[in-house]
């Protein structure tokens, strides 16, 4: 049964999972890799909801839907995200985020 | 004591405020002369108005029982510091306060009918006829003064309008610098006055001149018993009034203003300078004599000293001097030196206070002859447009009622009998006898030497060589020629005076003679003055330059004033100026106001080198948003309780 | 649930409503006559304003994910307000920027959009709503910041705020998952009940913290503010800096006095330092900027350290502090955005220089100009005085006096630079001024209920007597 | 109308006027009229002010009125005088009027001109008649944010310098001032609910002394740096000669005064105990600020930089004087508020005129201009000997009050320090003569070409009414002394 | 069972969320996220939660991931390699973010977790589809109404920039 996996190690999974995405978002030098660093983070927050929803909270659904809107939140973010970074690549021809710095001090 | 029936003695000052006002606020619309004679009128009716005031008062009824009485003719609260320490304006009537209104407004009254002819076509007639209204009018609020603060205020005035009258010639930058030291030179003394009042009236607990002196008031006990670095706050508190006196009387050290004052017109010299208020400082002493005595004896030792020193001062500066006026200033600082060493050896009652007696007295006779002296200079300088003792001589066929008047004036100064500096510098002379055998000493040189330096003037201007003048030197106008007359016969005469049944510090009358033991040697040695005199100058000799000469290093230092300017120039400029007030100047500017932009500097440094963290890279953007968590949950895990 | 229930969400339906009706008469709009839809999206939206502030019940709905009560109404009025100040601020950028846009409906519908998640995030009574709102508000109108298409600076910006608001919210949920781990529960009320303070959950209110943080753009959270704001189109700068930031300011105080609040000194701690940090490098970074956006944008992160001040003793009068200074700051920013909107355009001119000799050209631009930066300034008698005075009389109540005297000094040196626009305007001269600006009337009236509002707030004690009896302090 | 808040709405009303004007002569009309109704008004108040204590009123404040604000957080605005308080209002009246005849020829932007410095009055204004802390804390830096753009404006030399640093240094000041009040605030009740801003209120408190200690400087020193209390003076002379004529006039004349004020009413009235454990620190350091304001001014080549660091020096004497704490010294405190209020405005306005004609401030390329513009030379005289402390001008009397005052203390510290002070009075006459010296008189320097014609109509009634107070105050300060001693007495009390 | 499929996924997870972050292909790193987001579903579904997981599966997998791969080669050649990360900047992130796992997973440990209860989820489409459009406590409608206002807005949003303007 799944009782015998121990909810700290869906949470050491998901933590890992954060800090590895937050680790791609700090140095991926492509904005496209950058977001699929941020599915991973979003992906470690949603295996801790559902963890929790099963271990502690079966009687209601809350982390399962809050994950649920996660996924769906991610969608619209990834949408949103991509259209941007397209109509920025049609400017500068580059998607290198450290080349995204004409902004500065 | 109140006294109604001399209320009106308030008027005497207050007319001339008015007539100050007058003048100074319509003065550019009147014509010269109508300010002149306004100026004239008012201070007749005080003039006036004074010596009813001093009949009444020295021969109708200011004695009872024998004593003279203190009247508080006038009184009024002027301003309030606490319940007890007021200062209240006031008129004070006792014999010297009655004596010096005489003086004042008998030399005022002079200077101002000479002055009508001296100063015509001057510029700024009114003005300096609305000038010399506010000096009348300052100095007989000071010397009526019933509190010892109203007497500094009427003191800082006095100063005020000297400096007004001295920088009279405002467009001669030597009478602006005259004008603005003697000003400075007597604010610094006033500043010693100043903290003297706030010592005395902070132990006394009053400013009042009755209350301070009242020999067997409290005031007097109060302050004796503490003492600061060896003497007692009294004495403090007393030498710093002194120090205030001592500045307006241009005793030494403070004396350096009083030569250069003579930058002013002759007339205000002679009022001012020699005869007024300059005395101040001894009236002042005079005035609070009691306390002196009483409670600060050591003070009134030290006056003594520091008048006699000076007086001999004066005098060998005064034999090397050739602007005449300045050789007349510092004879008036010699004359004052005495009066000052009179007051310190003067005992308090009976004959005892003739050291008081006297020097009021020679303070008296002074301003009538030094007052004629300067009249006389100026009726000389009048003529001969310069000032310069070698400029002049032989001028006695010239200006004859000068020369008469001159002569009685030396010959006043000098002590020779009967004329009235004789008397008054004998009983100088008796009391220092009898109290200080080292200052009668120097006294008795002093009015050696003051009777050869006068003669030297007398002679040089007189006699001696007739010189090339531009004009034809001719007699002054008959204005002036009135107050030369007028005084002269008032030198001649005002030593009969028998002053010790009048003015005596206790109050009481008493009798003095002359005492020809002492008189002869002073008469011997003043005709010796003058022989040497006549012997050196009656006509054009090299006596007198071998002499000096051979004096060498000692005529130099005397013929400089013994340096005394270049010290006080040096601390002024070189101290004062370069060494404090520049460097403050620059401090003020360099690091106090640079602390200022240095703090605005480094706010902008940091705001510059900080500037790196805005790098305009997102991923570094999230990195200090990540490690900026991470500190955070650590520092809040780890470091701060729960 | 009765309708009557379903219409506490009245501010939100209403905005969904204008939205709408927004989008369907610009979908029958022809390129002719697109440009009327201004019109008729401002006056909506005025009426939209004006029922908003009709009196209304308060309550819970949808088992407490919903929430509102005096305070919430309060707040969402004050974001009306601005968001019908910036409507009328951005009717001359729509029509200069016609080509650009195919419909202005979208534009007012992405506005509103985010109006709406705004107002769902201050009345969310659960996590989910919590962050929904927070992602509604934020993620339409990154593609607002990234729309002006001839601009580099525009996309940069749009990459930039979509990027770490992804990043800060990856971080709250992570926040909030363990919240819900520990507490069983994702609403509001149940969590605070069973929030005890332990070392797992202090973590997770941090993430929490962190993300809410981000959006106020509180220090070290706070770099994406500048970039973005210069590199949005001005309206969505002031968007961005004032209806964003308040609302984000408001939740923060939910969730520290009504969630977290058994943990004050944490709390406390933790607002200490930021708001130090925030203000002083706020400040700092301001001292030097010579475009206007990103100097607004320093001086608003500045400001966000100020507004801390109240937050920190956790009490009723912060609270009511910091609404009262939401409310105007409210008018303070709109009034400085407003100008450099107007000017920007007109002239495309956004530098400190470019404002050399305005008041010569511009008077009345630079006295609302004035009037807004002495309010951010806090100088009497402009409203922003009452509004910071209030703000640190709250924290000095509670005794921390020295992050008050920190916080003075702050307003000092950010004197210093406010001063500097003035200066431009008002003192330097130069020999071609921007010339005369003729703005339409839209912007003319936008600028006029900004100036009046900085100058009327103060006097009327009322208005914060009224928020203080609606504010609440923790429990 | 006894209504303490005309005195708010004749400027106001001014203001409003003033916008609708648009021509050169209406602005300057409108300006004075207004101000000059205020001075009346003022006028009649002290009519008033006297009546009603004659009438037997011994309230400390007269005239109170309150009007509620923020009900919920108990700030009241509260009006009331006393006799410092009116006197100061009647200076403020003056000086601004005299101000608004001095600028009657303002050329550029006449009618902003106009309107900032009323602005600035009436901050002044306010600020003197309040006696809640929030109030008087917004009127304080009502009145010195105009100062910025007058200066800033309508200044000359490093204006924009000048006018940044003033500012900044003042806001800093009221940085520290406000950290002050607040904490005055939040001790002013053991109950939260009474927390109350009312000076007289907070004075019934019994704040412990650690806790004034805590505050004490903190307000001294916010209040101190409009004073000018060295070292945090150096805003004074840069702002002073940077200002047009009028500006400095208000500013050293009326704006340095709510130093003293404050000083003497929050810091002194409110926060005793701790004023008097402190008190050796500012005494120290205001001791400093006379005597060296006085010898900074020796060194000075600028008129107005001369008269600002004797500004220093003055206004360092009111500290000075409010720091010995006893009727006598506060007295004169308040008396050489007014007393330099008066005559550094005189002295402002003199200079702005002299400008006007020579174009130059250095005294150096100036002299014998007694002889073409006599009037303004015997203006300036008097001015002079009123900064000088000479007797009959109100100097005199502001000086013994604070000497004699200080001097009561027995013990060496104080007297040290005020013998220390005293001797500002030689260098005073030092600068002061100095300029008259070179300035008015020595020979006229004819290289360069004056304009010549002395003072105009307005200039000549500006000079007046400065001097006529002047003089009333130095020749009868009786009356006025006496009121003040009265309106002291409260302090005192908590001073004792 | 579930323990060892637990631990294939877990491993699944973790290293190729590694290989996400760390592959210099672009396309590579999408499939390998490809291959979490798949191991994750997994989880989702090993703790009976098959509709989440069949929603991550669509939505993420078959959606975010396609839209991804899209952009990829919109924006860049196949086998474009990216420039490897200076080693500075991975230092500095790899210290933050160990920093970060370290804190957070010790906090973890700390944490006294209970037992879990032993209740069985009820996550069948019936009582997923009754909490989704409940008003009532554990109800979601209302979220469920909002995030249409979201997709909606951000829909338009995504158009409006991306289309390209007629010049």
């Amino acid at each position: 049964m799944i009782e015998n996996i121990g909810i700290e190690q869906f949470l050491i999974l998901s933590t890992l999972m954060f800090f590895i995405g937050v680790y791609g978002f700090l140095v991926r030098k492509n904005l496209i890799t950058m977001l699929m660093s941020v599915e991973l983070i979003l992906n470690a927050v949603n295996i801790n909801f559902v963890a929790f929803n099963k271990y502690y909270y079966p009687e209601n659904l809350q982390g399962h839907f809050f994950a649920m809107f996660v996924i769906a939140i991610a969608a619209t973010e990834v949408a949103v995200a991509i259209a941007i970074i397209i109509s920025l690549y049609r400017k500068i021809r580059t998607i290198d985020v450290e080349q995204v710095d004409e902004m500065k001090y | 004591m109140m006294n109604d029936s001399y209320s009106y003695t308030v008027a005497i000052p207050l007319i001339l405020f008015f007539s100050f006002l007058i003048i100074g606020l319509a003065g550019g619309k009147l014509k010269p002369i109508v300010s002149g004679i306004f100026g004239t009128f008012f201070l007749l009716i005080s003039t006036a108005l004074s010596y009813y005031t001093a009949y009444s008062y020295f021969f109708v009824d200011g004695k009872s029982n024998g004593v003279y009485q203190q009247l508080i003719a006038y009184d009024s609260l002027w301003l309030q510091f606490t319940d007890k320490l007021q200062i209240h304006v006031g008129v004070l009537l006792d014999p010297i306060s009655v004596m010096m209104l005489v003086v004042i407004t008998t030399v005022s009254l002079m200077v101002h009918i000479y002055s009508l002819g001296y100063m015509k076509g001057e510029v700024g007639f009114s003005r300096y006829y609305s000038f010399l209204s506010l000096f009348t009018f300052s100095m007989l609020g000071l010397v009526l003064s019933s509190n010892i603060f109203q007497t500094y205020i009427f003191w800082e005035l006095v100063g005020v309008s000297s400096y007004l009258l001295i920088g009279h010639y405002y467009e001669r930058p030597s009478a602006v610098a005259a004008s603005k030291k003697a000003f400075i030179v007597t604010r610094f003394a006033d500043m010693g006055f100043l903290v003297g009042i706030l010592l005395l009236s902070s132990f006394t607990g009053t400013f009042d001149f009755l209350k301070l002196t009242d020999p067997n008031g409290s005031a007097l006990t109060q302050g004796s018993a503490i003492s600061f670095l060896g003497l007692s706050v009294m004495t403090w508190s007393m030498l710093l009034v002194f120090m205030g006196a001592a500045g307006k009387s241009a005793m030494f050290p403070l004396h350096i203003w009083l030569p250069d004052a003579m930058e002013g017109p002759t007339p205000v010299s002679a009022l001012i300078h020699a005869a007024t208020m300059v005395v101040a400082g001894v009236y002042l002493v005079a005035r609070l004599f009691t306390v002196y005595f009483f409670a600060a004896p050591d003070a009134l030792i030290f006056i003594g000293y520091v008048g006699t020193f000076t007086s001999l001062f004066a005098a060998v500066i005064a034999c090397t001097q050739t602007d005449i006026k300045r050789v007349l200033a510092f004879s008036t600082i010699s004359q004052i030196g005495l009066m000052m060493g009179g007051l310190g050896v003067s005992g308090y009652s009976g004959p005892e206070g003739l050291g008081y007696t006297a020097s009021m007295f020679h303070l008296f006779n002074h301003a009538m002859f030094k007052a004629l002296l300067f009249l006389c200079a100026g009726s000389v300088i009048h003529a001969v447009h310069t000032n310069e003792l070698w400029d002049m001589g032989g001028l006695k066929k010239h200006l004859p009622v000068t020369h008469i008047a001159f002569l009685i004036g030396c010959l006043g100064i000098s002590g020779v009998p009967p004329l009235s500096g004789f008397f008054s510098k004998d009983e100088i002379l008796t009391a220092v006898f009898e109290k200080n055998k080292l200052l009668f000493y120097v006294q008795f040189l002093v009015a050696g030497v003051t009777a050869f330096y006068m003669f030297r003037l007398y002679f040089g201007i007189f006699w001696n060589k007739q010189r090339e003048y531009h004009t034809k030197p001719h007699e002054s106008p008959f204005s002036m020629l009135f107050a030369l007359i007028f005084l002269s016969i008032a030198s001649t005469f005002v030593g009969l005076i028998p002053f010790s049944e009048f003015v005596t510090p206790d109050l009481k009358p008493f009798t003095s003679h002359i005492h020809w033991a002492i008189a002869i040697p002073a008469i011997i040695i003043a005709v010796i003055g003058l022989v040497l005199a006549f012997v050196m100058y009656r006509k054009e000799s090299d006596l007198s330059g071998r002499l000096s000469g051979s004096l060498g290093i000692l005529y130099r230092a005397a013929y400089k004033k013994f340096y005394i300017d270049e010290i006080y120039l040096f601390i002024t400029k070189n101290v004062i100026f370069k060494h404090i007030s520049a460097p403050i100047a620059w401090f003020d500017r360099n690091v106090v106001d640079n602390t200022m932009n240095g703090i605005a500097a480094i706010t902008n440094f940091v705001s510059m080198r900080i500037r790196a963290f805005q790098s305009g890279q997102l991923q570094q953007y999230a990195y200090v948003m990540v490690s900026g968590l991470v500190i955070i949950v650590l520092v809040a895990l780890y470091f701060m309780k729960t | 649930m009765t309708t009557d229930q379903f219409f506490l969400m009245r501010h939100e339906i209403l905005l969904v409503a204008v939205g709408v009706i927004v989008l369907v008469m610009d979908l029958m709009t022809t390129p002719a006559t697109k440009h009327r839809i201004i019109p008729v999206a401002i006056v909506l939206f005025l009426i939209n304003t004006i029922i908003g502030f009709l009196p209304i019940e308060t309550g819970k709905i949808f088992g407490g994910m919903y929430r509102t009560d005096d305070i919430t109404i309060l707040m969402k009025n004050a974001l009306n307000i601005g968001v019908f100040i910036i409507f009328l601020q951005s009717a001359e950028w729509l029509k200069n920027h016609e080509e650009k846009f195919n419909s202005y409906g979208a534009y007012f519908f992405i506005v509103i959009a985010s109006l709406v998640g705004m107002d769902y995030l201050i009345s969310s009574g659960d996590f989910l709503m919590f962050f929904i709102g927070t992602e509604l508000a934020t993620i339409p109108i990154a593609a607002l910041v990234a729309i002006e298409k001839a601009k580099i600076k525009s996309s940069e910006a749009g990459v930039k705020l979509i990027l770490s608001a992804a990043l800060s919210s990856g971080i709250t949920l992570f926040g909030i998952s363990l919240i819900y781990g520990t507490t069983g529960s994702i609403y509001f009320a149940e969590v605070s009940k069973v929030f005890d303070g332990n070392s797992l959950q202090i973590l997770a209110f941090i993430f929490i913290f962190a993300g809410v943080a981000f959006k106020i753009s509180i220090v070290p959270f706070h770099l994406w503010t500048a970039d973005v704001y210069e590199g949005a189109p001005i309206n969505i700068t002031s968007y961005l800096s004032v209806i964003s930031k308040a609302s984000a300011f408001f939740i923060l105080i939910i969730l520290l006095y009504k969630v977290f609040y058994v943990i004050p000194e944490i709390r406390n701690n933790i607002l200490y330092a930021t708001s130090i940090l925030t203000m002083t490098i706020g400040n700092l970074f301001a001292i030097r900027q010579q475009n206007l956006k990103r100097f607004l944008a320093f001086s608003s992160i500045a400001q966000a350290g100020f507004v801390l001040l109240g937050i920190i003793g956790g009490t009723q009068i912060g609270f009511a502090s910091v609404v009262y200074f939401l409310l105007i700051y409210v008018f303070s920013n709109l009034g400085a955005f407003g100008v450099v909107a107007a000017i920007s355009n007109a002239t495309g001119k956004e530098n400190i220089d470019d404002y050399n000799g305005l008041y010569r050209t511009n008077p009345k631009l630079s006295l609302v100009m004035m009037l807004s930066l002495f309010s951010l300034a806090g100088i009497p008698p402009v409203a922003g005085f009452f509004g910071k005075f209030f703000l640190f009389m709250s924290a000095a109540k509670q005794g921390y006096f020295i992050l008050v005297l920190i916080a003075v000094v702050n307003v000092t040196i950010s004197l210093y630079y406010y001063l500097l626009v003035v200066k431009a305007m008002f003192i330097n001269e130069q020999e071609n001024p921007i010339e005369r600006i003729d703005s339409d009337m839209y912007t003319k009236i936008g600028l006029a209920i900004c100036a009046a509002g900085i100058l009327a707030i103060g006097f009327f004690g009322t208005i914060f007597d009224f928020i203080n009896s609606k504010a609440f302090g923790s429990m | 109308m006894n209504n303490l808040l005309w005195l708010l709405a004749i400027p106001l009303v001014t203001i409003f006027v003033l916008i609708f004007c648009n021509d050169k002569r209406q602005y300057r009309l409108s300006a004075a009229f207004g101000m000059g109704l205020q001075l009346l008004y003022s006028f009649y108040l002290v009519f008033r002010y006297t009546t009603e204590r004659s009438s037997g009123n011994i309230e400390q404040m007269v005239f109170m009125h309150e009007y509620k604000w923020f009900d919920s957080l108990n700030i009241v605005f509260t009006t009331g005088i006393d006799a410092i308080s009116l006197a100061l209002v009647v200076l403020t009246a003056v000086v601004t009027f005299t101000g608004i005849l001095v600028s009657w020829n303002m050329e550029k932007l006449p009618k902003e001109f106009f309107i900032s410095l009323i602005t600035l009055a009436t901050g002044v204004f306010g600020f003197f008649i309040t006696i809640d802390l929030f109030t008087m804390f917004l009127f304080y830096e009502l009145a010195v944010i105009p100062m910025y753009i007058l200066i800033g404006i309508w200044g000359s030399g490093k204006k924009e310098y000048a006018a940044m640093k003033l500012t900044l240094m003042l806001m800093g000041a009221s940085a520290l001032l406000l950290v002050g009040i607040l904490g005055l605030y939040t001790y002013s009740s053991t109950d939260v609910n009474l927390l109350s801003f009312n000076i007289l209120d907070i004075a019934n408190a019994n704040i412990p002394v650690d806790i004034q200690k805590f505050f004490f400087p903190m307000v001294f020193i916010g209040f101190g740096v409009l004073g000018a209390l060295f070292p945090l003076h150096t805003w004074s002379p840069d702002g002073h000669s940077s200002a047009p004529t009028a500006v400095s006039m208000l500013h050293a004349g009326v704006l340095m005064k709510m130093g003293g004020y404050g000083c003497l009413r929050v810091a002194m009235y409110l926060l005793p105990e701790a004023a008097k454990e402190l008190a050796w620190i500012f005494i120290i350091l205001t001791t400093i600020s006379i005597v060296y304001g006085a010898f900074g001014a020796i060194a000075q080549k600028d008129l107005k930089y001369i008269n600002a660091y004797s500004s220093v020096s003055h206004c360092g004497l009111v500290l000075f004087a409010i720091l010995m704490m006893n009727q006598t010294a506060l007295n004169g405190s308040v008396l050489q508020m007014i007393s330099h209020g008066l005559m550094t405005a005189l002295f402002f306005a003199l200079i702005g005129m002299i400008y006007e004609r020579t174009h130059t401030r250095d005294i150096r390329l100036m002299g014998g201009l007694m002889k073409i513009m006599p009037f303004l030379g015997v203006c300036y005289m008097i001015a002079g000997f009123a900064s000088l402390g000479l007797p009959g001008l109100s100097g005199f009397v502001a000086e013994i009050n604070v000497f004699v005052g200080a001097f009561m203390h027995t013990d060496s510290f104080h007297r040290v320090a005020t013998v220390i002070a005293v001797s500002s009075i030689v260098i005073t006459a030092v600068y002061i003569l100095r300029v008259i010296g070179a300035l008015l008189l020595g020979p006229l320097d004819v290289e360069h070409e004056f304009e010549t014609g002395d003072a105009r109509w307005y200039e000549r009634w500006a000079n007046i009414i400065l001097i006529v107070s002047i003089a009333a105050i130095g020749i009868a300060p009786l009356w006025l002394s006496d009121a003040l001693i009265k309106s002291l007495q409260p302090i005192i009390q908590k001073l004792q | 069972m579930e323990v060892v499929l637990f631990y294939i996924m877990a491993g699944l997870i973790l290293v190729f969320s590694v290989l996400t972050v760390t592959s210099r292909r672009i396309l590579r790193a999408a499939v390998y996220l490809l291959f979490v987001l798949i191991a994750a579903a997994g989880l989702f579904f090993i703790q009976q939660f098959a509709f989440l997981a069949a929603v991550q599966l669509t939505l993420y997998a078959g959606g975010i991931i396609v839209l991804i791969i899209f952009s990829v080669m919109l924006t860049s050649h196949v086998s474009e390699k990216l420039d490897a990360v200076s080693f500075k900047k991975a230092s500095f992130a790899l210290v933050a973010c160990i920093a970060g796992a370290v804190v957070c997973i010790s906090t973890i440990l700390s944490y006294p977790f209970p037992k879990p209860t032993n209740g069985e989820v009820d996550a069948s489409m019936k009582a997923i589809g009754t909490s989704l459009l409940g008003y009532k406590e554990n109800g979601f409608a209302l979220p469920f109404e909002v995030i249409s206002i979201l997709l909606l807005a951000a829909m338009l949003g995504a158009i409006i920039i991306a289309k390209r303007t007629e010049k």
